[in-house]
């Protein structure tokens, strides 16, 4: 999540779902967590009985709308401008100028008294477009973005190659402290910047972009502004319906602008809880199955043109700032070596520096779909992953699927990517016939959690084990198994060949012990390689501070470190929970800090803001912190320890600089480096938009997402009349993303047996449309079929004067399985967010007719 | 296609929302579960209902009639056990468990229509048989055995007769208060009209029974016969008055399955019409004018009563499915009113 | 829709006849958010089948009713707009606008089901639910006419109920789990206690206390469905599983005041009787000789 | 019971003749053996209680102990059972030659076999050791990886670490994105 990366230092959820009981103000927005998290929205409703307010801004009226005292209707890709409003409201309210702790907090926690290189020049000056903006290659150069009177280029943010997670840290080097102005005043500063830049965003101009009554927004504003505070704080809730647009990372990072202004970042009930959808999708990305990221968000090392890790050397002065926490990237990357290639890995050859694999050019998911259909990708592994109906542009994506060689699908049923080549949609209608797909399909079927054991981390970064209660049935075996097998294997297939291939195998640590009659890996065994440990003896190490940069340890993730700080005390099992932070119930990174930056929990002297919200605060007689939590910056740094000169690491940080992971130890309401599309969060439409952008009209969408338009993947021109209405995707409660987990079990699939698309009346009667009417929903990638569900909840929008209607398609349904339907993606198109190479699901454009289609296609068996 | 499907089929116009589909009740869904009965429960109300009656109306004829009434007796008797041997059958075949049937005995509760219902018809079954071994034996029909015929002609015939008059009569109209005692609006909402209502038809029928039986067999006895017009006039004018009452007393929403499509024809054209005017009509000379009806006549009342007495329990009960369907009809039952 | 306001009936609102150390389910319909875990736990733990009832185009409820396989069923009623179309933005505390309940047997003081029941099948348990007894029950279907509240049902393989097995099926509100001392499944499942498991006096207490508060922030409608004053009227003397509505009975396909059916019978039974003896004179006097 | 009891049960108004089977009612958690785990659905991370007996799961039901379900379960995670037990879950291997059109079922071993073989081939033929400016880059892109967010954190370590670090494999991506 770059966007909470990019301003805050780290992409996960600053706090828990439990801290959202102590909120007194809780916005949901850019996500329908009642329906899609129900078991966390406990937490909300526990605060809405103590008297919290609960906002949903959403387009539609959803079950957690219901529990809402106030629904918001916005217009699906508008969120942006009403996060910009809000910064604008906020910033010219009398409460915020008013009362001293807003500016306390903002001028000793943030960057806003930072001054920027005075060359910086912003939208409103460039029509729509940051200084630096290079168009023939849609992308920004940032050295205008600086911090004034720094020597030393930036590095990451304007390279070619595309990181998923940000960098903030590699602001350079902080060749001086940053200058400042503790009065906020001087033009250049941060502060006045970013007052100038939303200076447009206002209430009005909100209405005309979102559809939002100016009264309404008001109130929204308004209670914001009146629970945060010294004694108050509001906690803000987010899922992909923020995410997954081509300026979803700056959706996110304009909440965390706000939040940071209003003081509610690192303090319990407040906050930015950005709400995940799989088990482990954090620890999937902390941990990567991501083609640019090595484990704990050290980045996979480049080659390209403007970034060429050829060596170690290289690699690290590119890669390791001077300041915060980052400054000991030499020892975590050089600790994961070791533990990667073992032996093999030594001073001589830079620790094996030259095994790992360089990327070029882009290739994220969205990417691999051409590249599978062009031929570039000839085999592939799909675990618990279903691209045939997850996949954006889904019929592309079975295009891809039908020109590789070979396919190997582990999962536990026979999901649509398994069965495309005989029951696609297409395949149904005889466009294609299996004669004619090369493919060659493996199923191999898979454990679940029960039948194996392992962790998750959880949607707040907590890490939880699972024991293994019974052995998977029949040839099910866990991807432990599978992997470690496999891989067993190919050392064998490649054992004497001394071509770079065979070497890069051949020096892979690949000997964990095995268990049982499945001959399974005793997983503890890969936690102690993640946890890390002294290579000469093998024993553990406590935590990442005891990693070296000497090749005398080894850590396969250095933020997981600590996770096994002694033989036999695996923390994710710790199983103790109490009501407060329940920091003996499973562990969470970093360092088992369950309130991220939690040093701003209290004030610069270290004392709690306010009775009802202490967290941690400074023990002074003890000289340590102290306090509910495990405090997020060296347990014994005073409040007013001051670095000294020349200073490193995280002692260059001040004693009140709670964002330890930023190369100055604040929150960025500027972000000088980490973004690819500008250093303050702006408002473009979506790609595909009906209407558009009285903000930047020259600049109505962004100018630096990533297009991947061809013949089989088209764009609708902005404003495309055949095209005229706004669709929306999302989950049920009922349901799992792509279904493989859902639409196959009886009792899930009978609550929602069959795929449909939701209309407003007001749209119903213009189209002559009845509730379960059939319809059909087309835009330049594909058609489906699916029963309106004609109903209230949906409603239209009046936009700058235009009347704009809203389709819902919930994303789970496919051809396999109980409960089948139309496939929602066959309708998306892939086009990338710049930053974190998403895809935008959330807004794009449509057309709906009643009626069926012809093919029949999409239709569900049960008929 | 499932229900919802050709409910979708026959909409028209646009814009109907799931709200609007919720606005006058919920979805339409009923409120109530109707009963899962099949065809064999009217049958056994409509058989079980002449078996009771025509034992009654054999035991009177014989406690107060005379020799010209020995021939209602005797094939009063014969009715009653021809039409209660099926009654069981019925009612065991209409189980979801028939092999559990026994399970009815298993206890006595005096609040369940049914309990008590079983061990009624178990009481009658017995006078039935015995009343009716008696006559087998007095018309010399077990000579085969001449201990056991003389045995049975030996027993108080009338005694027995008088006794057994109680489970009969219990028979012919239980059924009526086991509808009442259930939640479905148009047998509850009549729950004093049900039990009058089956007693009353039942007794029609028997009578029609018996004179169809007499006429056919063609014997010398229209004085028998006129009474039994009598009767059969009586009860059938009871029987009309009876449901008028109860569309009456059911008001427009509960009474609604009698006014509305093939169910309403069944009530006016069949039930009131051909079961009952009808019957009365043609037999209205013999009753009460005292003449001598040609055989055909009387058989055609007695056969159109009979048909509208199977007609009257397959509306009856069909009437309360309709209403246990129409939520409106449970909430006019159970709208708050402060009792 | 018949829209019955529930009135405060003085020393009925709030009573229940309920057996003291009775227990059962408040489902408190201000805090759930339909999400049907209860339908899915219940289906779970008591290994029900899946219904096959399809799509309904009933808002997002695809359950239909309560029956033989579906013992506990969330309803969702729109009520999005106000009168003049105009859709809400600040609401009522807690849920509203879209209602959903999750409805379950309501094991009722005096039950319809288990008074009709011929064989004894239908009992009430030492903690005061009301059970059937599968190893008893012979499918005679009386008591699915005798529910007032449409909750009891045969499973005769018809419809959408699927095993077959002839039986009479319901909520059993978990006895085997409280034989044990287990929660049962769907109040345990529950994410935001909307139903809650425990002593009917206590739920009770809970529930007048949740009400006022409710009433309190404006929550006009809120009240009990299942004390003698609503729910649990005309002899059933309450419910040991009940409710907190927003809105009328009749909004959620309830009976508002409801009565125990075999109230009918012994009126029934003497008028039947008084019939009788009528027409019996009729027959009397018609055959009486001369 | 005496007279009374029993006219009371068998004739009185609330008659309760519980059967001996009834008696015998138990949960059928009784003597079953528990291990804890974590819900595989969504992110929220509820602690779930798998009781097994004989080898066999039974039920799978909310941790009370957990902060953050505390026992409960929405419908996705109370149907874990289910997604265990489906009649749709498939525990054997399936082989569809290429141009076939239907499934073959193999074994395991012969499965793994051939997958090693199919990556060999296509490894070696696409890999690259050093790009065009003849910087080392050690790799493919003619194999992907799809997956990763339902597995286990371990098994993503050793997905990066074989796919990424041993075979060079560069595209592999989870739902991260998605």
């Amino acid at each position: 999540m770059p966007g909470l990366g990019a301003r805050l230092g780290r992409g996960g959820a600053t706090t828990t779902q439990q801290s959202l009981a102590d909120s007194d103000c809780i916005v949901i927005m850019g996500s329908n967590m009642a329906e899609n998290h129900p078991v966390g929205f406990r937490f909300v409703l526990t605060a809405k009985t103590r008297g919290a307010t609960v906002i949903h801004v959403d387009p539609r009226f959803s079950r957690t709308s219901a529990l809402a005292d106030l629904h918001v209707p916005l217009r699906a890709g508008s969120d942006l401008a009403v996060l910009g409003g809000l910064i604008n409201y906020v910033l010219n309210s009398e409460r915020w100028n008013s009362d001293p702790f807003f500016r306390e907090y903002v001028t000793h926690y943030t960057n806003a008294p930072v001054i920027i290189n005075p060359d910086f020049r912003g939208p409103e000056d460039l029509a729509g477009l940051f200084s630096g903006y290079v168009a023939d290659e849609r992308r920004y150069t940032t050295d205008t973005w600086q911090y004034a009177d720094q020597q030393a280029r930036p590095a990451a943010a304007e390279d070619q190659a595309q990181t998923a997670e940000p960098r903030p840290q590699y602001l350079g080097r902080l060749t001086a402290p940053p200058r400042l102005d503790p009065t906020l005043q001087d033009p250049h500063c941060v502060f006045q910047l970013v007052k100038r830049h939303y200076a447009r965003y206002t209430p009005e101009m909100v209405e005309r972009v979102s559809g939002i009554p100016r009264d309404r927004f008001v109130r929204l504003a308004e209670t914001i502004l009146a629970n945060s505070g010294r004694d108050r704080t509001t906690a803000f809730c987010y899922a992909v319906a923020w995410t997954q647009h081509t300026t979803g990372t700056q959706i996110i990072s304009a909440c965390a602008l706000l939040q940071l202004l209003l003081g509610n970042i690192g303090r319990p009930g407040g906050g930015i809880l950005a709400l995940r959808g799989h088990a482990t999708i954090q620890g999937s990305t902390d941990i990567p199955t991501l083609y640019n990221l090595l484990p704990g968000y050290l980045p996979m090392p480049m080659a390209t043109e403007l970034e060429r890790d050829r060596t170690l050397e290289e690699y690290l002065r590119r890669n390791r700032p001077l300041t915060g926490a980052w400054y000991n990237t030499p020892a975590y990357l050089i600790s994961l070596l070791k533990a990667w290639y073992g032996d093999a890995a030594t001073p001589e050859n830079d620790f094996g520096y030259d095994f790992l694999p360089k990327i070029s050019g882009d290739a994220s998911f969205q990417a691999m779909i051409p590249m599978m259909k062009d031929g570039i990708m000839k085999g592939l592994f799909c675990m618990g992953m279903n691209p045939a109906v997850g996949g954006q542009n889904a019929v592309l994506a079975r295009e891809g699927l039908a020109n590789l060689d070979w396919l190997v699908v582990r999962d536990v049923y026979e999901i649509e990517t398994a069965a495309f080549w005989y029951d696609a949609p297409e395949v149904r209608a005889g466009k294609v016939r299996p004669q004619d797909i090369k493919t060659e399909v493996f199923f191999l079927p898979a454990a679940l959690a029960g039948e194996k054991e392992g962790s998750f981390t959880n949607t707040q970064r907590l890490v939880q084990w699972h024991d293994k209660s019974i052995d998977p049935p029949g040839d099910a075996r866990s991807e432990a198994w599978f992997l470690y097998h496999l891989g067993r294997r190919l050392k064998e297939l490649y054992r004497g060949d001394d071509t770079a291939k065979g070497r890069q195998i051949a020096a892979l640590t690949w000997d964990y012990p095995t268990e049982g009659p499945l001959q399974e890996p005793v997983i503890e065994a890969i936690v102690r390689e993640i946890n890390g440990y002294t290579v000469a003896d093998g024993r553990l190490v406590p935590d990442f501070s005891a990693l070296r940069d000497d090749g005398s340890t080894a850590c396969g993730c250095w933020i997981y470190s600590g996770i096994m700080p002694e033989e036999g005390r695996n923390r994710a099992k710790s199983r103790r929970g109490d009501e407060r932070a329940a920091l003996e119930w499973g562990y969470s990174w970093p360092r088992n800090v369950r309130i991220l930056y939690n040093r701003a929990s209290a004030d610069p002297q270290g004392r709690p803001w306010s009775e009802r919200k202490k967290w941690i605060w400074w023990d002074a007689a003890a000289g340590r912190w102290t306090g509910y939590d495990v405090p997020d910056l060296p347990e014994t740094k005073p409040p007013d320890y001051q670095p000294p000169e020349g200073a490193v690491g995280l002692d260059a940080h001040p004693g009140d600089a709670p964002f330890v992971n930023m190369a100055d130890g604040r929150g960025w309401l500027f972000a000088a480096s980490g973004l690819r599309d500008g250093p303050l969060p702006t408002h473009y439409e979506p790609w595909e938009t009906p209407v558009g952008n009285p903000l930047y009209p020259e600049q109505p969408r962004s100018p630096a997402a990533i297009l991947l338009e061809r013949p089989d993947n088209r764009y609708h021109a902005l404003g495309d009349p055949r095209f005229p209405y706004v669709l929306t995707t999302y989950r049920l409660t009922e349901h799992h993303t792509a279904g493989g987990m859902s639409r196959f079990v009886p009792w899930l699939a009978e609550l929602q047996p069959q795929g449909f698309a939701e209309i407003s009346p007001e749209l119903a009667r213009e189209l002559g449309i009845d509730n379960g009417d059939w319809v059909v929903i087309s835009t330049l990638r594909g058609e489906i079929e699916a029963r309106a569900l004609v109903t209230e909840r949906m409603q239209p929008l009046e936009v700058d004067g235009r009347r704009i209607h809203q389709v819902g398609i919930p994303w789970h349904f496919g051809y396999s399985g109980i409960a089948t339907g139309g496939i929602a993606n066959d309708l998306s198109a892939l086009v990338e967010d710049p930053n974190s190479r998403i895809h935008e699901a959330k807004a794009f454009t449509c057309n709906l007719r009643k009626g069926r289609l012809r093919s029949g296609a999409g239709e569900e068996r049960r008929e | 296609m499932t229900a919802y499907e050709r409910r979708w089929e026959t909409r028209r116009g646009g814009g109907r929302s799931a709200g609007d589909e919720a606005r006058e009740s919920y979805y339409g869904l009923p409120v109530i579960h109707r009963a899962p009965w099949r065809w064999e429960i009217p049958t056994y109300f409509f058989l079980g209902g002449i078996a009771g009656a025509s034992y009654v109306v054999a035991a009177i004829a014989d406690l107060v009639g005379g020799r010209e009434e020995r021939p209602i007796v005797r094939v009063g008797r014969y009715v009653s056990l021809a039409t209660l041997i099926p009654s069981p059958l019925l009612l065991i075949r209409d189980l979801g468990r028939p092999e559990r049937f026994h399970h009815m005995l298993r206890i006595f509760k005096v609040r369940s229509p049914m309990s008590v219902g079983t061990w009624g018809l178990t009481v009658f079954g017995a006078f039935v048989t015995l009343s009716a071994l008696i006559q087998a034996a007095e018309d010399g029909l077990l000579d085969r055995f001449p201990p056991l015929a003389r045995l049975l002609r030996g027993l108080p015939r009338r005694l027995i007769a008088a006794l057994g008059a109680g489970p009969a009569l219990f028979v012919s109209g239980y059924t009526g208060v086991l509808l009442a005692a259930t939640a479905v609006p148009f047998w509850t909402k009549n729950y004093l009209l049900m039990g009058p209502l089956f007693v009353a038809s039942a007794l029609s029928n028997a009578s029609a029974a018996i004179s169809l039986i007499l006429s056919l067999a063609g014997r010398g006895d229209h004085r028998a016969l006129r009474k039994l017009e009598r009767l059969h006039w009586i009860t059938s004018a009871g029987e009309a008055l009876l449901l008028a009452a109860v569309r009456r007393n059911s008001g427009p929403t509960i009474a609604r399955p009698l006014n509305e499509g093939r169910l309403g024809q069944v009530y006016r054209r069949g039930v009131l019409g051909a079961g009952l005017g009808l019957p009365m009509l043609l037999g209205a000379p013999g009753a009460w004018l005292g003449r001598r009806l040609p055989r055909g006549v009387t058989a055609l009342a007695a056969l159109l009563t009979l048909i509208g007495g199977a007609l009257l329990r397959y509306l009856i009960v069909t009437a309360g499915h309709r209403s246990a369907d129409d939520p409106q009809a449970t909430f006019e039952l159970t709208r708050a009113r402060d009792r | 829709m018949s829209t019955t306001v529930a009135r405060d009936r003085p020393g009925l609102t709030g009573t229940t006849g309920a057996r003291p150390g009775a227990v059962g389910f408040l489902t408190d319909t201000t805090l759930c958010i339909g999400c049907k875990a209860c339908e899915v736990a219940c289906k779970q733990w008591n290994q029900l089948p899946m219904d096959e009832l399809g799509f309904t185009g009933h808002s997002y409820d695809n359950t239909g009713d309560l029956g033989a396989t579906t013992w506990r069923h969330v309803a969702f009623i729109e009520r999005i707009s106000d009168e003049e179309g105009r859709r809400p933005t600040s609401m009522r505390a807690f849920q509203s606008n879209w209602l959903m309940m999750s409805d379950v047997c309501k094991h009722c003081v005096y039950a319809g089901c288990m008074e009709a029941c011929p064989t004894g099948a239908i009992i009430r348990t030492e903690f005061d639910t009301v059970v059937v007894q599968q190893d008893v029950c012979n499918g005679c279907g009386y008591c699915v006419p005798a529910c007032p509240f449409g909750v009891i049902a045969l499973d005769l393989g018809d419809g959408h109920a699927r095993i077959g097995d002839g039986k009479a099926h319901k909520c059993t509100l978990c006895y085997d789990r409280l034989r044990d001392g287990l929660e049962p499944a769907c109040a345990k499942a529950c994410p935001t206690d909307s139903i809650q498991f425990g002593r009917v006096e206590d739920l009770m207490d809970r529930a007048q206390q949740r009400v006022a508060t409710l009433r309190e922030q404006g929550v006009a409608g809120a009240h009990i469905y299942g004390d003698r004053a609503v729910g649990g009227t005309g002899g059933i003397e309450g419910l040991n599983a009940f409710f907190i509505l927003t809105a009328p009975p009749e909004v959620y396909n309830l009976p508002a005041q409801p009565e125990l059916p075999q109230r009918k019978t012994i009126p029934a039974s003497l008028a039947t009787v008084a019939a009788g003896l009528v027409f019996g004179l009729a027959a009397v006097l018609s055959l009486r000789r001369r | 019971m005496g007279i009374g009891g029993l006219l009371k049960t068998y004739v009185g108004m609330v008659p309760n003749p519980m059967s001996s089977k009834m008696r015998q009612v138990r949960s059928r958690l009784r003597g079953a053996d528990v291990t804890v785990s974590v819900c595989p659905y969504c992110a929220v991370g509820c602690s779930q209680l798998v009781y097994t007996k004989d080898g066999r799961i039974i039920d799978i039901e909310g941790n009370y102990e957990s902060p953050i379900n505390g026992g409960t379960l929405c419908p996705k995670g109370a149907a874990t059972y289910g997604l265990l037990h489906s009649p749709h879950r498939i525990t054997t291997v399936k082989y569809r030659a290429p141009y076939s059109d239907h499934w073959e079922d193999r074994p395991l071993d012969w499965a793994m076999e051939r997958i090693a073989q199919l990556v060999k081939q296509t490894r070696d033929a696409t890999y690259e050791e050093t790009d065009e400016h003849g910087t080392t880059v050690n790799r493919t892109l003619g194999i992907g990886h799809l997956g990763g967010a339902t597995l286990d954190n371990e098994e993503n370590y050793l997905i990066k670490k074989l796919f990424a670090a041993g075979l060079g494999i560069v595209p592999i991506e989870n739902q991260a994105r998605i």
